[in-house]
């Protein structure tokens, strides 16, 4: 079997002979790790998001966590368990009825996602399409949305500047597009994808939410979104992974979030996980959430 | 350089796209959007040269200039509408909003009313215009009445008030100045209307292409909920949206009055739909998300001349409304057309 | 079933009309007192007067020798019009609120003089007394007609015309409103004036602009596309503005003649550029339908058209009293 | 019962719903239907008491059938345009349309024209009718020209129509049994044309809730993409709704132009923001996908009490459209706030 | 660790000791299979769709292929490749420049997704949300709306059957919703796309394009969707599943098309197919289709 890049011959193998992840690294050009966790943990005592009793009127319940600059923290659990409720509600898209979030130590009063993003918190929605992505706008105007005040002067747009920084991410995340005029709405759902978390770096958050950051993603651009996820952490953002797919969770997060009904029914470090754990904890009853979880 | 995704230097990357995608695309782009504007322009040459050739004593060089002062104020209008329609909105108030503005200049000027001087009665007939924007925002973005209702209420409401502040009576504002800001001429060929016109169609170009205005009211327009989940604060850009194109009436009010000197109060219904026609016509879309400054131009230059040349041609009024009806149609069916035909290139 | 009979009915204006050569028939203001031969009311009834419109001075003049005379009689005034001159059916539903109100009489501008038959009858049934003002309704219900003979007026603007322009030349018209009768007796009177005494002038197609921008479009238009102009006519006072307007903005020196008053109207024959108009007496108006209200509230006897009058002014005469009383700004 | 997804005899699943949800949403839908039509029925209320108290002669057995009466025709077309608006359309030409079709129907019926017997000349209006609803509805939904354009450049043509065809003057239909359809009195207490309003409201209640019309309308509405893909032919279903509206325009042409036997070419013009309002106020969005149409009839009726009552008050009318500005505001705005509210429940 | 359903006890396993499978068994109430590949086909010599030749004006070319009654056909690829094109060219929802379409043996004319449906295809797009939902109508109504016509007397709609059919599939798909009458917005995405399922099912279609159909579903109802999908070629259907994950196409498909840049690279039978092979040809390079497939 020819393994090709971009067309190139990149090398032999002996089909039936590689394991996938040799196909992968070179396809992508460099080692990937399959089944790997992410690397240990440099454990920072700075809690960038805190995060305590969370409450929407009709459907979080006391949903309290932290997390610490460096570190990424996956959120998993069964469809409809509410991760994606949390992460809007931090976001202020969606309304709480009760809790505190704090950044850096300091509270914030998030009421909309601009006092959010003000307050250095980003989230990449589930639904790119419909919350993250101004389909009709160009990969570069995209790229800069989060943070147009720092591309404009007294209100006036610096379009060079736009431009270039739409390529320079464009070049670092490998979008897919014939250029950064390119509209959005003609780029494979992938390459959207990549722009979406373009944005965010560009708007340069301390803390970062991915809400399914891989949905309908193939599996070497995959890879590679984790491996942003760890340079990000690695360079002291705080990162929250939400995702369906525990071998995702588990290739990604430090710590792990599970939740069912509402409700954070455990944390688990990674060490310690594994994806019969969390399903334990992703499935624990309704009945024994209202008494005491067993 | 738009050649970052495959410049031979970056890391390697899984499939690269192809030359002819790198050289279809932007190239693509302008030719679109030029076609787009040469639409109007095309019908707008079609529509001269129909009437050049019909009409009597259609001779361009007294009506081209008249045809601009005409359109002046309804154009002034209309680039103030284009922003709001690029955000999706609509102002069926700007008519009446536009009237309102003149009877309040005309309070403020005339001598029979408060008899301020030119400048101070200006900036307070903007200050008019501000406030029309600014309630209409408030209601839109703040306490989310969708802009249909809105502004049909703001419409009611400024006919009302224009009759109420003038008694019912038309108001003349007597100062040569005022006059003068429409009728006289810097240039020797144009109006001052006119150039007026011209010149504000530039701040609104630039306003559209190159500030964060423009370019939040596109996004807004084009995808809403993405635009606040950026974190842009979208009640905010909302209002301005409303706010400015508030100062565009009331600039137009400003040219409408100031060419007559003279201010009916029950004028300006109906307007509106002359404007948002002219800002259909002229490429951008009810849809929000795609806007083009100098479609609306010529949008509003093309209504005046149908309506100029029908006249003078002898066509009945009656016709007039008819021909009008379909050429709005057919114009906006070309561009939808033609844009079909683009996307699917 | 028409109420007019003789030459000045103004409802049907079936009689062509009369070459009114000294024009003036403007009543002076001082004629605006009470007849102290009519009983007072007690200022519990009330006469309710559905007019034309209430967004045009020309209304506001009407409701106020209305109320004048209301409280000249004794009786409380109310005024309501629709909301433009092609809303019909708004005046008639208001027409049939005033009756809910059981007035003592109603004042009656109908926009068009065939639509009201039916509200009449039940205004009738409920026994109130109907008066006609402005133009005139066909039915025998409404006891007198209190009008202007626009036809008579639009003559006369059309006989200073001719005499203005020195009897030769294209005269162009910008109307008010198509559908009207006043609209069209407007149009009509002045037409007909020239057909029947100017062979000499061309007199254009009416076109129709009831609003100043329109008209002055409409003006401009009209005089780029008949080089030889003269003069042109507008049949109301946005009408004669725009029309005024466009002429000027064609560097053009044509002969304006226009119709009512208004600030700008009086400013341009003062400073000589509108050549005069012609005013109607709305105060008058106003007055003489209330007053004929209160007799037929006293099952007094009323002629069957009373003229509310018309005159023309131009820098000459008009700051002539009897003229100034006719005049608003 | 609602008991599918919980019923014990169904396989196992991994987790249900529990009781709660189970009591909570079918119950919390109705509550919150009935609040929004409640809301509008409240504003009635409150606007009819407050009239009691204040205008002259304000008596409800005299003043109610009236009212019913004069909103006979409008309340006609908006039932119409509510299913327009359901599919996030919008028709302008609503107004000038039904002028148009009472124009034809005096040219169908009136002696000085063609004089055709009532039933041929109703049915022949009503044709009318559906000939504007079917070419709004080709323009709309096969050249994909957006409602706002299409139905604009329908009002210009169909009022220019109008005045061509009357020759600018109004018709006379002597006809006494085409008066009696909307003034005969079938019911002791109310006038035919209230009683034909009420019924119409049936129909279309019907037609919205219980037939494909209806349901294709409010899927195109909330989303007409998922709708087409679906399989549901979306042009054909789009343009019947739009032909539906035409029926109504036509029946309250007939309504309008019934009740003094005599049509004005020049009238409808400025009609269709009343009819939209109506159809707004009344609970039905103009985003498309959710509609009412028992507040549709509340939304006309409150437009015209307003209006009767206001005037027998002898509130001026330049205070009137103010008045009526603000009303419609705040009623819309308390709708919104009410579905909020509904929303974070 | 103690394994529930529904809050009720059904198990206990030591941790650690089990299979991941086992845990998801225990959940779902019966033995489910892994890794497990389809049940060996009963192939049917009816053909139920035949493309031939689909191309498109700026993306797919010469597209053919055919799948027979009772088939899975995969499709896979890398992001970009063109499978959702496919499918919605095939669907009437894009327009295609060539090519043509038969349905069990006839050739129909396929202008629009109305068209489609009538000659018996059905398709769940990848975007449920956008395309495949009337969120704001409930969930009997959206199970019911590409059969409405069955639904209805001249036009009347018979709302008893609805609500019968809608509480039937929701019984049938095991669909977690308060009651039919439930909007659909409010329901969790997995169940959303269940009731997409079921909306197709109630059409009762001959040939089902599923587009990447668990999508943001979690592990459990993952595998409710293969063995839907198993059991309606069961019944005879034409299934054909694109799908950007390597497992679920192995898991569902009796045979898989692998595209690449707007072409089909190649079919492999699902016991010839594995990850690699068909890694292999979803990265063939532009250049050599361009020449020949090497
Ligand atoms: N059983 C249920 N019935 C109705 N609604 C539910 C149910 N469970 C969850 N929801 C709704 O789903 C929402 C929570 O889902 P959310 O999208 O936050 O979950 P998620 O963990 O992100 O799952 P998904 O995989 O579906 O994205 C809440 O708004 C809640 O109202
Ligand atoms: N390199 C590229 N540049 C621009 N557009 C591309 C490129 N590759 C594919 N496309 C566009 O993507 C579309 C094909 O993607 P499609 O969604 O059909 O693929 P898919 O196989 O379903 O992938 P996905 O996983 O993204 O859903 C085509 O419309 C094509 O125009
Ligand atoms: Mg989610
Ligand atoms: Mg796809």
């Amino acid at each position: 079997m020819s393994v090709l890049r971009d067309g190139q011959y990149v090398g032999t193998v002996a089909t039936r002979e590689v394991e996938m992840r040799e196909i992968i690294s070179m396809m992508v050009g460099r080692e990937v790790s399959g089944d790997a966790r992410p690397a240990p943990h440099r454990r920072s005592d700075d809690v960038a998001l805190a995060v305590e009793n969370l409450s929407t009127r009709n459907f979080l319940s006391d949903v309290s966590f932290e997390v610490r600059r460096g570190e990424v923290l996956g959120f998993a659990g069964l469809m409809g368990a509410g991760r994606t409720e949390v992460a809007r509600c931090i976001f202020g898209a969606d309304p709480r009825q009760s809790g505190t979030i704090a950044v850096n130590g300091h509270p914030v009063r998030i009421r909309s996602a601009a006092d959010a993003v003000r307050a250095g918190i980003g989230y990449l929605s589930e639904d790119r399409k419909r919350y993250g992505l101004v389909l009709e706008h160009d990969v570069k105007a995209n790229t800069a949305l989060a943070a147009m005040g720092d591309f404009s002067t007294a209100g006036y747009t610096r379009d060079a500047k736009i431009r270039a920084t739409g390529e320079e991410y464009a070049r670092r995340l490998r979008v897919k597009t014939p250029s950064v005029n390119q509209l959005v709405r003609n780029l494979s759902g992938g390459n959207q994808q990549k722009v979406v978390i373009a944005k965010w770096l560009v708007r340069d958050c301390d803390v970062l939410i991915f809400d399914e950051p891989t949905r309908g993603i193939d599996v070497g651009a995959k890879e590679e979104i984790y491996e942003l996820i760890e340079s990000l952490s690695a360079q002291g953002k705080a990162v929250i992974v939400i995702s369906s797919e525990l071998p995702e969770v588990l290739r990604v997060s430090h710590r792990i979030a599970v939740m069912a009904h509402g409700r954070i029914t455990g944390f688990l470090d990674n060490a310690e996980a594994d994806q019969e754990s969390i399903m334990q904890l992703a499935t624990v009853g309704k009945a024994q959430l209202k008494g005491h979880v067993s | 350089m738009s050649t970052a995704a495959t410049a031979p230097t970056t890391p390697p990357v899984p499939v690269t796209p192809e030359g002819t995608d790198e050289r279809r695309s932007p190239v693509r782009d302008a030719l679109r959007a030029s076609l787009q504007q040469l639409f109007v322009f095309a019908a707008l040459i079609v529509v001269f040269a129909f009437f050049m050739a019909f009409a009597n004593n259609f001779d361009p060089v007294v009506v081209i200039p008249n045809i601009l002062l005409q359109a002046a104020a309804i154009g002034t209008m209309a680039l103030g509408a284009t922003f709001i329609i690029a955000t999706g909105g609509i102002d069926l108030s700007v008519g009446t909003g536009m009237t309102f503005c003149a009877v309040m200049a005309g309070v403020f000027m005339s001598s029979a009313f408060m008899n301020l001087p030119l400048g101070v009665g200006l900036l307070l007939t903007l200050g008019v215009g501000v406030a029309i924007g600014l309630v209409n925002g408030i209601l839109i973005a703040f306490l989310d009445i969708p802009p249909f209702i809105a502004t049909l209420a703001m419409m009611m409401v400024t006919r009302g008030l224009s009759l109420i502040i003038s008694g019912s009576s038309s108001i003349r504002i007597e100062n040569p100045d005022y006059a003068w800001i429409s009728n006289g001429r810097l240039l020797p060929f144009l109006s001052n209307a006119a150039l007026i016109f011209i010149l504000l169609g530039v701040v609104a170009a630039v306003l559209l292409g190159k500030t964060l205005l423009g370019r939040y009211a596109l996004a807004i327009g084009s995808n809403e909920e993405a635009t606040r989940l950026s974190g842009i604060n979208v009640r905010l850009w909302k209002t301005l949206v409303y706010v400015t194109a508030g100062v565009f009436t009331a600039l137009g009010a400003i040219l409408y009055s100031g060419r007559f000197g003279f201010v009916q109060p029950a004028e300006g219904l109906g307007m509106e739909l002359q404007v948002i026609a002219a800002v259909v016509i002229g490429g951008t879309s009810l849809a929000g998300g795609r806007a083009n400054i100098v479609g609306t131009m010529m949008g509003a230059l093309l209504m005046m001349t149908l309506s100029v040349g029908l006249q003078m041609m002898g066509v009945a009024q009656q016709w007039q409304l008819v021909v009008t009806g379909v050429v709005v149609l057919m114009a906006v069916y070309a561009d939808i057309l033609r844009r079909k035909r683009a996307a699917s290139l | 079933s028409t109420s007019g009979s003789g030459t000045t009915s103004p409802a049907t204006g079936t009689t062509p009309a009369a070459p009114a050569t000294t024009s003036t028939t403007a009543a002076p203001s001082g004629d605006l007192a009470a007849d102290p031969t009519l009983p007072k009311g007690d200022g519990t009834q009330t006469v309710y007067l559905v007019s034309k419109g209430f967004q045009h001075r020309f209304w506001q003049a009407v409701r106020e020798g209305a109320e004048q005379a209301g409280e000249d009689y004794g009786y409380r005034v109310e005024f309501v019009g629709p909301e433009n001159e092609q809303a019909i059916t708004q005046q008639l539903d208001q027409l049939r609120t005033a009756l809910q109100q059981q007035p003592a009489a109603i004042g009656f501008a109908a926009l068009d003089s065939g639509a009201a038959g039916p509200v009449l009858e039940e205004i009738q049934a409920a026994d109130i007394p109907v008066i006609a003002f402005d133009s005139g309704v066909e039915s025998d219900i409404p006891l007198t007609t209190v009008s202007t003979d626009n036809r008579a007026a639009a003559a006369a603007a059309a006989e200073h015309m001719v005499e203005l322009v020195g009897g030769t030349g294209t005269v162009g018209l910008v109307c008010h409103d198509q559908t009207s009768a006043t609209g069209q007796q407007r149009c009509e009177g002045f037409q007909e004036y020239m057909a029947e005494n100017a062979p000499e002038i061309t007199s254009l197609d009416p076109q129709y602009a009831g609003e100043v921008g329109l008209a002055a479009n409409t003006a401009r238009a009209l005089i780029q596309a008949n080089p030889g102009m003269v003069g042109i006519y507008g049949s109301n006072e946005a009408s004669a503005i725009g029309a005024l307007q466009g002429t000027v903005e064609s560097g053009q020196d044509l002969t304006v003649v226009g119709f009512d008053s208004g600030q700008a109207q009086l400013d341009a024959i003062r400073s000589g550029q509108e050549a005069g108009a012609v005013t109607q007496s709305p105060v008058r108006m106003g007055y003489l339908t209330v007053e004929a209200a209160v007799r037929a509230i006293n099952d007094l006897p009323l002629d069957e058209v009373i003229d509310s009058g018309y005159a023309w002014y131009d820098a000459t005469n008009i700051d002539d009293p009897q003229i100034a009383a006719n005049l608003y700004e």
